[in-house]
């Protein structure tokens, strides 16, 4: 594990630093107070936490447009986040109320926002990546240049779709980013224990470009998912990008994560995307009064979420039962 | 009228259905230049080109789950898996995906998909290639399931379908590809729900949909000469159905058979006849009695298959029970 | 007579047929050293080690069909599908592959597999892991479905389940496994088709199973406090299922309800009162009516799940409607 | 396409050869009867005929042992009777009959013989590959030295479960032999247009080793197959094997393949496979007397296997339809 932390180039390195540090500062907070809410039975059900693997999906969020889609997947909060989702919407979602982003019917595992391109998270592993590679389809032949963006975990490596699809992209050429968050477990199960191919050497097999990037460092995520979703804007092809990332949490929110190794475990707030960015922004200067400010300024936005949030009325049973179909 | 094949009229739903609406696509194995496994394609990559009609690849989770994608993302995709058998490979995309979406997001979005699935035996091709598994979908909320007669319904329920927003199971009974039958000079869409009475009677309701109907005419033919007479509910689309036609017609004949080809334990008829037991049971003055394919796969010999098929003398043989 | 949770007796019947076949062997998602998502195969892996306890890859389809393709070679797997609604991505196994083999290859086969698969909702998880989808199993020829209630129903069931040269859908509630109940000091395996009398009574049959057993015990009670004296069946087996114990409680009561957490629609209650409408049409004298789950996806706030879920109000309002 | 034929190096070569031919040729004539048979109306149904294909279940064959599992595909006639399959039960089979293999129930798709280890032709394209796979997981724990090996076609590369158990096998170390019959076509549609992977590479991304052969010369592909069975037997790992193959009649039986470049069709006779391996007996030596008494032999067997599946009664529906269970 390389220490170095990443060099702010310039002033304007430092900027783009200090948003990236920004948004997965906000991801992180909101995911630890949804923690919080958990605990507190003001969120029902399972929630999955993205803790630790909030660099990927603020990186590539960097370079998309609003009319560009995403799949999300399970442990897709922070990926919903960076897309723009609205926070009110998305609170209340978890808590189940007429105001969250879908109206309470949803939860954790099914955000989605439309007005974003949203093809909404999934609680089938792998679900997404269909319905991404239909939508990068649906971006061709509208000849509009949006690309689609697929999450996945490397879990969902195993599943046949993810072959079908990487086949159909590439042979279709679509423009659909297959995004890997590989934390290396699959619930309570080590991935190497579960799938034994080299994704670089799979993208390879079909003539997909593939690259990697350590999800240490927000920057290299950014920059080598900029050069992908650039190339793909000109070629309209598919792409893969691995990132390494950490699970900090368990797999649902609850699991004590007894099968983990302590000493893994102790290791893993060296690999934090958050203090990494912040360590490479003290070095640049930034104070600690711009870090408070910042976590004031963000805490703020999720208490008022929060607030609203459970001001909101639950959701009316007469009417969810009447919005089954879309056809009036 | 003119004369129209079944499978033509397909085609011909699917044609009109392009040229008024650029968003319509058509994803399948084989349908492009090669025209589909049964023809019913034919003609339409040559007219709409390589932008609008795909060859898919072997791989049917893909091939409704991209279609499920791209409806998300403003195309309205006619997805054909070549069999209905081959369903299985894409249950997840259809239940998961594209049945729920509309619902589990609040209604922020709509999956404008139309399956197209050919169901049904006949053709001696064994017991992965014959089977008639529409009760699946009809018991999955947010998915619209039908399936078609005649050529006049199956157009205008295929128009209906690819119009609707939620996501279509359009079930094609294949032995009826070629089956020929009047066809409207201007053909109207059907809407969901509606069922058909195809003969008119006073004795006894039998209620069926898809091929089997061809059989219930038969079998009506054969009471009308034991001076039975039969009225023939046609169903058409099996969720929603038309429960408040077929309980009309209960209510004017008190008597009840429901006849299809797929197999009868579990199958569409059980709900029919449970829905009748409730609402209809005051109206009923005999058993209700259904009529399907035995609790076995689809065999492969023809004596076998035969035998296996429900046909007009077994239909004839429940008429004349509930008669009795 | 000890006390045991439901999910115990599920682990006790696994680790009980490993002893005695060390043919049989487990697949699942985290079933090994994790002891399975809901812990039912805790120390099996322990016990029996990693040939006889097998972490699955997340590839549902490979699980299913890998489980058959042993079983076609002498093993006797029991796969787990960690959430039924996964079972989308396994019915080519299941449906196509393992419920035909014996009869497409003229009885030369077996496939003793069993698919065990939890369903049912209560746990606010939303749409795509809350699905009751037995009734699909049950419309297909080849397969035999069971949902037990109790915990020695779940352990005598399961064991006839490994030992059965057929392929076995297992569906488990996951709202009961940390439920308790009466567990025989020597358990016995418990043969598929047989019905039990959860509850005798004279007014009304209610015919149910799975978890919806509880609430209809409880309305049960409700009822008689209203000077109803209803009379549970508790299926235990869905296919094949207890025509004949059926019927009889019917010819005693004369009045049936279905009861199930499935949606209603074309689910399992719909063949019961199917069949009870024509071999139990003398003896019936009022509606049959269902209760299951209104025809929508789960919803995922508690309030809206609540609502969805049918409980034991709405089986006491069906129960004095055909009493009325 | 080259044409040197094979070299018949020595007696011994010359022999298996001919055993290799003799395979072949059995299997040209039952297919070719089977088309007249179908032609007649004497089989139902519909049929895919393996012509052009028949060297590889026969280089196969010659290293298996009966215990050996095959999952057969369905156009997998020749995969059934290079393992040893009953003619007349075979052909009783397609002919419907009781005393088919499969009493008349499954039909050329569902040809199976346990004894022979066969886990079924199928239906399903790429439906045999997990049970090819289950079985090797049988034999591995069985401890038997046995392996399984699954025969698919080009098409079903493109089908996920391929993905999922090439996974498994390199996983769990299964002894499954993928083996591919390349014949460049998934029904009417060229294959190249259904899928754009690399074989070879797509097993490397698994760390399964690959092995080509063509199809054309059932000596290479015996050399080949012997090579990666004989390891398997060894290591008792996966392997793949592709061969290239030609399809000679249609997708099914009586498809007018019009779909085809007349031009390609034209010089399929230079990719078959029993003309090479004739053309190379000739050259050692083997005299057109030797070839007409084999085809005679054939010939009398296919007579005798058709009389008798002709004289076999049709099958009874009662006993049919009690016996969808084993359980008694
Ligand atoms: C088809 C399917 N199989 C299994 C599950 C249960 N499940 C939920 S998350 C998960 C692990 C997924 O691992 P990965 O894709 O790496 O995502 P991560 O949780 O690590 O972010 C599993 C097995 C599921 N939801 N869907
Ligand atoms: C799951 C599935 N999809 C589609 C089909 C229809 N089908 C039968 S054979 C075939 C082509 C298969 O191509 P390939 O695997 O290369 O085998 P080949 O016919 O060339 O021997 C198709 C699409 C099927 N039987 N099963
Ligand atoms: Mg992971
Ligand atoms: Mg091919």
């Amino acid at each position: 594990m390389s220490k170095k932390s990443t060099p702010a180039r310039s002033g304007q390195d430092t900027d783009m630093l200090l948003a990236c540090y920004r948004g997965m500062l906000r991801i992180r907070k909101v995911e630890q107070r949804l923690s919080k809410l958990f605990a507190d039975k003001e969120i029902p059900g399972f929630i999955h936490l993205s803790i630790g693997q909030e660099s990927v999906p603020v990186a590539i969020s960097r370079h998309l447009r609003d009319t560009d889609t995403i799949a999300a997947t399970h442990r897709g909060h922070g990926q919903a986040l960076a897309k723009g989702i609205d926070l009110t919407g998305f609170v209340a979602e978890m808590m189940g109320r007429e105001h969250g982003i879908c109206r309470g019917r949803g939860g954790s595992m099914h955000i989605a926002d439309a007005k974003l391109g949203m093809l909404g998270a999934n609680g089938i592993v792998g679900g997404g990546i269909s319905l991404a590679t239909g939508s990068a389809l649906a971006h061709k032949l509208a000849g509009n240049g949006d690309l689609a963006v697929c999450y996945f975990g490397d879990g969902a490596l195993a599943e046949g779709i993810f072959h079908e699809c990487l086949n159909l992209a590439a042979l279709w050429s679509l423009p659909v980013l297959f995004a890997c968050e590989n934390n290396g477990w699959g619930e309570f199960s080590r991935t190497d224990r579960q799938f034994c191919g080299s994704l670089e050497r799979l993208a390879g097999a079909f003539g997909v470009p593939y690259r990697y990037a350590d999800g240490l460092d927000v920057i290299e995520v950014t920059d080598v998912a900029g050069t992908l979703i650039a190339q793909m804007r000109e070629d309209r092809r598919p792409a893969v990008l691995e990132c390494r990332v950490e699970r900090f949490h368990g797999h649902y929110e609850g699991d004590p994560q007894k099968y983990r190794d302590p000493a893994e475990m102790a290791l893993l707030a060296e690999r934090d995307p958050l203090a990494r960015a912040r360590q490479a922004l003290t070095a640049a200067g930034v104070d600690t009064a711009r870090f408070e400010a910042l976590e004031a300024e963000i805490e703020a936005e999720i208490d008022a979420a929060v607030a609203e949030a459970r001001a909101a009325p639950i959701p009316d049973f007469a009417a969810a039962s009447a919005d089954v179909y879309a056809q009036a | 009228m003119e004369q129209l094949r079944f499978g033509q009229a397909i085609g011909k739903a699917l044609a009109d259905a392009m040229e008024a609406d650029p968003k319509v696509i058509l994803l399948g194995e084989d349908i492009g230049e090669a025209g589909g496994p049964f023809g019913v394609t034919r003609g339409l990559y040559q007219r709409f080109g390589a932008q609008r009609v795909f060859d898919f690849p072997i791989s049917e989770a893909a091939l409704v789950g991209t279609a499920a994608g791209a409806a998300l993302s403003g195309l309205r995709p006619v997805a054909e898996i070549m069999f209905m058998d081959f369903c299985t490979l894409a249950m997840d995309a259809i239940v998961n995906q594209a049945a729920k979406a509309h619902f589990m997001f609040g209604g922020q979005t709509a999956v404008p998909i139309v399956v197209r699935a050919p169901h049904g035996g006949g053709v001696n091709a064994g017991a992965q290639h014959s089977q008639c598994l529409e009760a699946w979908f009809a018991h999955v909320p947010g998915l619209t399931v039908v399936c078609p007669a005649t050529p006049a319904d199956a157009y205008g329920l295929l128009r209906t379908a690819i119009a609707s927003p939620d996501p279509v199971l359009y079930i094609e009974n294949k032995a009826l590809y070629a089956r020929k039958g009047e066809f409207p000079d201007t053909p109207a869409a059907i809407p969901f729900g509606q069922a058909r009475t195809a003969r008119a009677g006073r004795d006894v309701t039998v209620v069926t949909y898809g091929a089997a109907l061809y059989q219930a005419e038969a079998a009506a033919t054969q009471a009308a000469e034991k001076g039975i007479d039969v009225e023939i509910i046609d169903l058409r689309s099996l969720q929603p159905w038309d429960e408040a036609g077929v309980l009309a017609s209960l209510a004017r004949t008190h008597r009840l058979v429901i006849f299809h080809e797929a197999v009868e334990a579990f199958g569409v008829g059980a709900e029919i006849a449970a829905r009748m037991a409730d609402v209809g049971f005051d109206e009923l003055d005999a058993p209700i009695v259904r009529v399907g394919a035995p609790f076995m796969p689809t065999p492969y010999a023809p004596n076998l298959e035969s035998a296996f098929l429900p046909d007009a003398s077994r239909l004839l043989a429940a008429i004349e029970r509930v008669m009795a």
